[in-house]
């Protein structure tokens, strides 16, 4: 655990989180938000916490990534806000 | 509706990579215990290796692969062991969930005995997540006509 | 082991025959229905017992996988729980047998995803009720409200809008409850009731405890969906299919007041809410408010769920209002008030799904000539209604009566006037509705020219369980002495 | 003191900025997809709370390595947050499934994914 | 509207800060999370379940009863999409 | 005072109800068959009252309970003799009503009669629960069912002046529910306890102001049922129900409830002796005085004959809560006994209204010119009625008034003397006018050429209420021991030997 790291991955969380309910793009916002999942994987497999890790990269990156892109392409792109 | 275009390359990459990601989702939900992983992070993996297969081929050769009547059956497979080895440690004698019941059944100790157990449940959450992201994913993917 | 252990049986019985439902759906569809019926039967046949047992033998501890219970997850059945868990079982057992000619009208094809749903919901908020472990009760309000959010968006047109909006409320008041976990786990170092109730009292100076107890409350209370916080469940209740909303109306709503009766009193000090916080006055705020404003915005309802869904906000309010006030009496009265109000509400959302079966529309100015139609159907909906006003000898009046005793105990005159004026404007709510029912047409002497209806009852099916709660409204008010000085005194913990 | 506080807090404020993004998206955004996207966030804000509440400055990960004989409990972090997030995880990956469906279900209906839209659509 | 949602956020962001100044610190290995029930499981999970990945252990034994509910959680889950975008055929 | 367990309030009470039941089964089908429920049911339901009038006498009191409802209260029946008044009263001109009813209803052909008989038994029902009940809980369960039951019979009609009337019955009524649910609660939390007992339990309990709060919020919430003055308005516009449910609403049960309720709070809950320490006596005093006056007033300014009845109905039943209030002896009987003779009388005049209707329709007191040639009977009866009621000596009304200017004098308040007095004046009034025109003055416009007496189930119950209005007033205890039974009702609560 050294906090420099930590606090760039900290960083970088956060910038993806706004990012990813700022883009207009939904599809877009779906890449940053994968993106985002993956941070947070890293910053948990820093932490110790592997299997939470393993778990987030799997799911959160991977699958629900997919689920979601899946939708967005069979809803719209469009987004208001 | 994924894809319109189909790639010979990708379709040979995946059709080789498959197995290898089933394997390795085989690998983490047996050896979930002396390693990061288990049930849920191998069923997600396996039902990934189908979602690819749908990704780069089509969603009728997933179909073919998993028709709905086999989703259905992991789905309520998986808890069903789940449960069942739940009730089992519970007919045996002991609580709900009682692994260390076990040992009656199998020629093991009591400690041992529940590392079985948890064997057996890690597989049963293993069946029910692959059938359930792969059921989510078609049921999201399937065109509207479909529905 | 002498006896059955239906403090698991409870759980896992539906549990695992929702999983049979799937399988069982592709031999005999028809067998489903069948298997709904056993299953709940078994379900309140075990909470009977269970009942039976903690009222003779004291608190039941279940430990699951057999390990000590901070370490473990146990279950424990004090009077309380297994009061809510006659509830909640009675009641769905009921409305699940009513459910058949709904489900078969509104959608025969997906009628095994459906019971297997209604199995889940159930198994959640019957493992809400009987878990002992906060992070426990979490994975259960999920398997609830993930099978209430599916169910939901399946009714009507506006439905799955409805339903999402609730998952996002839901959502919310999920995470709020797991924060407070997070707080309460970081300072104490448990997720176990009991243990927590232990180590609680030297940690109330803390901060920590403090975030942890508003974000509890915060999040319980959109469950629950307690006055600001209920945007979600008009829409939701109106739009479900008129056999979920019937189920998920009475029930998920009381098994939320459940969890802040166990939180505020049991987890925590009740010292703690009353005296250290200013937590009770908040609650009687927002009780009284959205005893107020349920009933005055049911007032402005033309759909006749609609307003029945105001209806429920206001009664959350007396259930809150019962909590807030801090006392013997009025925690009597919010217990009570779980039983009656789940027996009311399953009522009038029967009535309103009886109705709808018979093609009937739900908009309130429509509704004339119902009672020649419909003669026991609509007089099963009079006399829940007037329960609802709390005209005794229904059970709503009692529930009324120990709250506005638990006003004047606690010297509280706004909160017992708001009680009052609120069955006023019940009273107003639900003649409104038996007028157009009974008298038709208010026009100028045109009145007997009225075309007579022939009588076309609800099925059987239906009928029987509806009157069955009729029944139950009205003799229930009966034996709530009894009930009350068996069962609900035991609940309360002897500090009140 | 105010260092210290700083130093030993900052983790924890970041999560609840994050929480706060999240918590934001889900109740101001009038796009549906973008409030679950914000839940998705406050989610696992909060599961990175979890995470770290269990934490330990000079500990390993929760996995005893083989031929170890003695076992000190400030060697290895603590496990139970880690399984209660496994738990968090999966029902967050289940609602988001739902949710899904849901907003497939809507858009099929009114063909936008615009909370106001909809609203105006179903007045 | 954005305005109200924001004051609530930051009300909600605020309690959250105000409640970590009693935290222990970050990583703390004295803190009560890390010393009331957490170190059976870590001194333990070898000698009581033959099990040497914790989080396993914990996950399917210990508290095997709340993966149960995390399973039914997913089944739910499948269920529910189930219902909802396929119910019409079949 | 012991109780001695009888069955038989339960038994009269469940008559009332399988009746309504039954008739509710029989339907619209089976006519004969409901309205002979109806009659049954109040011939056997009168016979078990009147059963119980011995026992009474001889100072007992007859009890059954049925289930604890919660600590110290349970639902519970127990006669006693301010009880058995009522209930004697009230079914016995059941059985006038029911006849009467009948031949209303089929006079008119009206529509719903099942809802109407049924909520008429119910009514009744209620009514006898509130004479039996053994606390003020039971007292308010049957209370509440009487208000609901008699809504539906209040917008019978179903016109739209119908359906306000019965909302405005039931605002009135459902708010003063609500308020006696608060003072209910709060002297269950003083002291309790919400029994009964003769002479009051309150008495010790409690701060003066509190006390005195409770009985304002008891008073104004029985009190609606009452209509005492300001909360009297409902009354008027109830009119607007068929004549049997005017006549079951003002003669019978539902005011006369309301005045047995008050009754019950002053002199069973409060007590006579705690009244007085309060001063509270005079204080309702002077709110009936008011209201006796100004109902008299206006009813002299009525022209719709019901309207004028239901004015009249205010006044004496403003008589009656003054008459207790005065805490005298002869004040409390002759209370107690106007309750009786005013129910006898009142009935009576709206029967007769209810007959003029059918017959001819006519409801304006200055289109009654002549009647009395076409209908001698039937006016003749109201005559004796109306005279009554001014307390004209050979009828009944004049002894209840007579005890009740003793009480006056016993209590040394010859202020209420004067109004008792006055009110009787203000009787005459309103009344004699309509004696004359329909006797003596010359009809002007239409004749009622082809009206006659209306069919005997309606004259009948007329004509005997009109005699027994005569035999009270000639032999108070001749039938059913009326006035023995106020006698002894205020003895005990007044605790004389």
């Amino acid at each position: 655990m050294i906090w420099q790291i930590d606090l760039i991955f900290l960083a970088f969380v956060l910038i993806c989180a706004i990012a990813s309910i700022m883009v207009k793009d939904l599809l877009s916002s779906a890449i940053i938000f994968g993106a985002y999942s993956f941070l947070m994987c890293l910053l948990w497999s820093e932490m110790g916490a592997v299997d939470v890790a393993f778990t987030e990269a799997s799911v959160g990156a991977g699958v629900s990534t997919v689920f979601f892109i899946v939708a967005i392409l069979k809803m719209t792109r469009r987004s208001k806000d | 509706m994924i894809s319109r275009f189909y790639d010979v390359i990708i379709q040979t990459v995946c059709r080789l990579l498959i197995p290898f990601i089933q394997v390795f989702g085989l690998y983490v939900i047996a050896h979930g215990h002396s390693s990061p992983g288990g049930g849920f992070q191998g069923g997600v993996i396996l039902g990934a290796s189908f979602i690819l297969l749908c990704l780069s081929h089509d969603l009728q050769e997933l179909r073919k692969r998993m028709p709905l009547k086999m989703i259905l059956l992991f789905c309520s497979l998986g808890v069903m062991i789940y449960a069942g080895l739940g009730f089992l440690c519970l007919l045996l004698g002991g609580d709900y969930l009682d692994y260390g019941k076990l040992h009656l059944l199998f020629p093991v100790n009591e400690i041992q005995s529940r590392s079985i157990g948890i064997f057996g449940i890690e597989v049963g959450v293993g069946i029910t997540v692959m059938a359930v992201m792969v059921s989510i994913f078609l049921n999201l993917a399937a065109p509207e006509a479909e529905n | 082991m002498s006896h059955l252990p239906f403090p698991i049986l409870i759980i896992v019985v539906p549990l695992i025959s929702a999983f049979l439902m799937i399988l069982l759906g592709w031999l005999r569809k028809s067998l489903c229905y069948l298997l709904l019926i056993f299953v709940l039967g078994i379900t309140t046949l075990s909470s009977f017992m269970i009942l039976e047992e903690v009222l003779w033998k004291g608190s039941i501890h279940y430990r699951l996988g057999g390990w000590l219970p901070p370490w473990g997850i146990e279950y424990v059945i004090d009077p309380l729980n297994g009061f809510v868990l006659l509830i909640v079982s009675t009641i769905s057992l009921i409305i699940g047998i009513t459910s058949k000619p709904m489900v078969e009208r509104e959608f025969p094809e997906r009628a095994i995803y459906f019971y297997c749903l209604y199995l889940l919901q159930i198994t959640g908020l019957l493992g809400i009720v009987i878990t002992g472990d906060l992070f426990n009760l979490y994975v259960f309000l999920e398997i609830a409200s993930l099978a209430g959010y599916a169910l939901i968006a399946i009714g009507e047109e506006g439905a799955p809008f409805a339903s999402f909006n609730y998952m996002i409320y839901g959502t919310i008041g999920a995470c709020f409850y797991l924060l407070g976990v997070g707080y309460l786990y970081i300072e104490s170092g448990s997720l176990n009731m009991a243990d927590l109730t232990k180590l609680l009292p030297g940690l109330l100076s803390s901060k920590v405890t403090l975030i942890a107890f508003a974000f509890f409350s915060v999040g319980i209370a959109i469950k629950m969906a307690l006055f600001p916080l209920h945007v979600w469940l008009p829409d939701a209740y109106t739009y479900a299919p008129s056999t979920v909303s019937t189920l998920v109306a009475p029930l998920t709503t009381k098994v939320g007041a459940y969890v802040m009766i166990r939180v505020m009193v049991n987890v925590f000090p009740p010292t703690f809410f009353t005296e250290t916080l200013p937590a009770a006055l908040l609650l009687r705020w927002m009780a009284g408010l959205g005893i107020l404003f349920g009933c005055l915005f049911a007032l402005a309802q033309k759909d006749l769920k609609r307003m029945l869904g105001y209806v429920l906000i206001a009664e959350i309010g007396y259930i809150a209002m019962g909590i807030g006030f801090g006392n013997r009496n009025g925690l009597t009265g919010a217990i009570l008030h779980i039983m009656n109000d789940g027996l009311m509400m399953a009522c009038l959302f029967l009535f309103v799904g009886a109705i709808t079966l018979k093609g009937w529309p739900r908009k309130i100015d429509q509704l004339q000539g119902l009672h020649q139609t419909m003669p026991l159907t609509s007089a099963a909906f009079v006399l829940s209604g007037l329960s609802v006003i709390g005209v005794p000898p229904t059970c709503g009046f009692f529930s009324k009566w120990y709250l506005v005793l638990g006003a004047i105990d606690a010297k509280q005159w706004l909160s017992a006037a708001i009680l009052l004026a609120s069955s006023l404007c019940n009273a107003i709510l639900f003649f409104r509705v038996i007028e157009k029912a009974y008298f038709g047409k208010a026009g100028n002497e045109q009145r007997i020219e009225r075309p007579i209806l022939k009588r076309d009852e609800a099925p059987l099916i239906v009928l029987i369980p509806l009157w069955v709660l009729t029944l139950g409204v009205i003799s229930l008010g009966l034996f709530s002495g009894t009930i009350i000085s068996n069962i609900i005194h035991l609940t309360i913990p002897a500090s009140f | 003191m105010t260092i210290e506080l700083i130093i030993g807090k900052y983790n924890y404020w970041i999560y609840i900025s994050l929480m706060m993004i999240g918590f934001y998206a889900m109740i101001a955004k009038k796009n549906l997809v973008k409030k679950l996207i914000g839940m998705n966030i406050f989610q696992t804000s909060i599961i990175l709370f979890f995470i770290s509440i269990g934490s330990k400055k000079g500990a390993t990960i929760p996995i005893v390595e083989e031929g170890v004989k003695t076992i000190q409990a400030n060697q290895y972090i603590n496990p139970l947050p880690h399984v209660l997030m496994l738990t968090a995880i999966v029902v967050m990956v289940s609602t988001f499934g739902v949710a899904l469906a849901l907003l497939l279900l809507i858009y099929r209906k009114y063909h936008t994914l615009e909370e106001d839209e909809i609203l105006n659509l179903r007045r | 509207m954005k305005a109200i949602a924001l004051i609530v956020v930051c009300l909600a962001g605020g309690l959250l800060v105000y409640g970590t100044v009693d935290m222990p610190d970050w990583g703390d290995p004295t803190s009560p999370a890390s010393l009331h029930v957490s170190p059976r499981y870590i001194e333990k999970t070898v000698d009581e379940t033959a099990v040497p990945n914790m989080v396993t252990s914990v996950l399917a034994d210990y508290r095997g009863y709340d993966t149960l509910g995390e399973t039914t959680v997913i089944f739910t889950a499948g269920i529910a999409c189930l219902l909802l975008l396929r119910g019409m055929k079949k | 005072m012991e109780g001695t367990i009888s069955i038989k309030p339960l038994l009269a009470l469940g008559t009332s109800a399988l009746a309504a039941l039954l008739i509710l089964l029989t339907g619209e089908r089976r006519k004969n068959l409901r309205e002979g429920w109806t009659l049954l049911a109040s011939v056997i339901k009168f016979s078990i009252v009147a059963s119980m009038i011995p026992a009474i006498l001889q100072g007992k009191t007859l009890e059954w309970t049925l289930v604890e409802l919660f600590p110290g209260v349970s639902f519970q029946f127990r006669v006693d003799s301010f009880g058995l008044f009522f209930a004697t009263l009230a079914s016995c001109l059941w059985i006038a009503t029911s006849i009467y009813s009948i031949g209303y209803m089929r006079g008119l052909q009206s529509a719903s009669q099942t809802r109407f008989f049924f909520c008429f038994a119910l009514a009744l029902h209620g009514a006898l629960g509130i004479a039996f009940a053994g606390n003020l809980l039971t007292l308010f369960i049957f209370y509440e069912i009487l208000t609901v039951s008699t809504f539906p019979l209040v917008a019978h009609k179903e016109t739209e002046e119908a359906i306000s009337g019965g909302r405005k019955y039931l605002a009135y009524l459902l708010t003063g529910a609500t308020l006696i649910i608060l003072a209910m609660g709060f002297t269950y939390t003083l002291s309790g306890n919400l029994n009964f007992k003769a002479g009051g339990f309150l008495k010790g309990h409690g701060t003066d102001p509190l006390l005195i709060l409770i009985f304002f919020v008891f008073i104004i919430g029985f009190g609606t049922k009452a209509a005492l003055m300001p909360l009297h308005e409902w009354l008027p516009t109830a009119m607007v129900a068929p004549t049997p449910v005017s006549a079951l609403l003002h003669a019978v049960a539902v005011v006369k409830a309301g005045v047995f309720c008050v009754l019950r709070v002053i002199l069973y809950v409060f007590g006579p002796q705690l009244l007085a320490e309060l001063n509270l006596w005079l204080l309702l005093a002077y709110m009936a005085s008011f209201t006796i006056l100004v109902s008299g007033m206006f009813a002299l300014a009525q022209d719709h004959l019901k309207r004028r009845l239901a004015f009249s109905t205010i006044n004496n039943l403003a008589i009656i809560i003054l008459g207790a209030s005065l805490l005298s002896p002869s004040g409390i009987t002759g209370s107690i006994f106007h309750i009786a003779a005013h129910g006898f009388m009142k009935i009576t005049l709206f029967f007769v209204a209810g007959a003029i209707y059918v017959k001819t329709h006519k409801e304006k007191v200055n289109e009654l010119d002549g009647i009395g040639k076409a209908m001698p009977v039937t006016m003749a009866s109201f005559a004796i009625a109306a005279l009554g009621i001014s307390g004209i000596p050979p009828m009944a009304g004049f002894i209840s008034k007579w005890y009740l200017c003793l009480g006056s004098l016993e209590a040394k308040e010859i202020l209420f003397l004067f109004v008792l007095l006055g009110s009787a004046l203000l009787d005459i009034a309103y009344f004699v006018p309509i004696i004359y025109h329909s006797f003596f003055k010359k009809p002007t416009g239409d004749p009622f050429p082809q009206v006659d007496e209306a069919s005997l189930w309606m004259v009948a119950p007329i004509a005997i209420c009109a005699i027994g209005s005569i035999v009270l007033g000639l032999f108070p205890n001749a039938i059913f021991h009326f006035f023995e039974i106020a006698t002894l009702s205020a003895k005990n609560v007044l605790g004389v030997p």
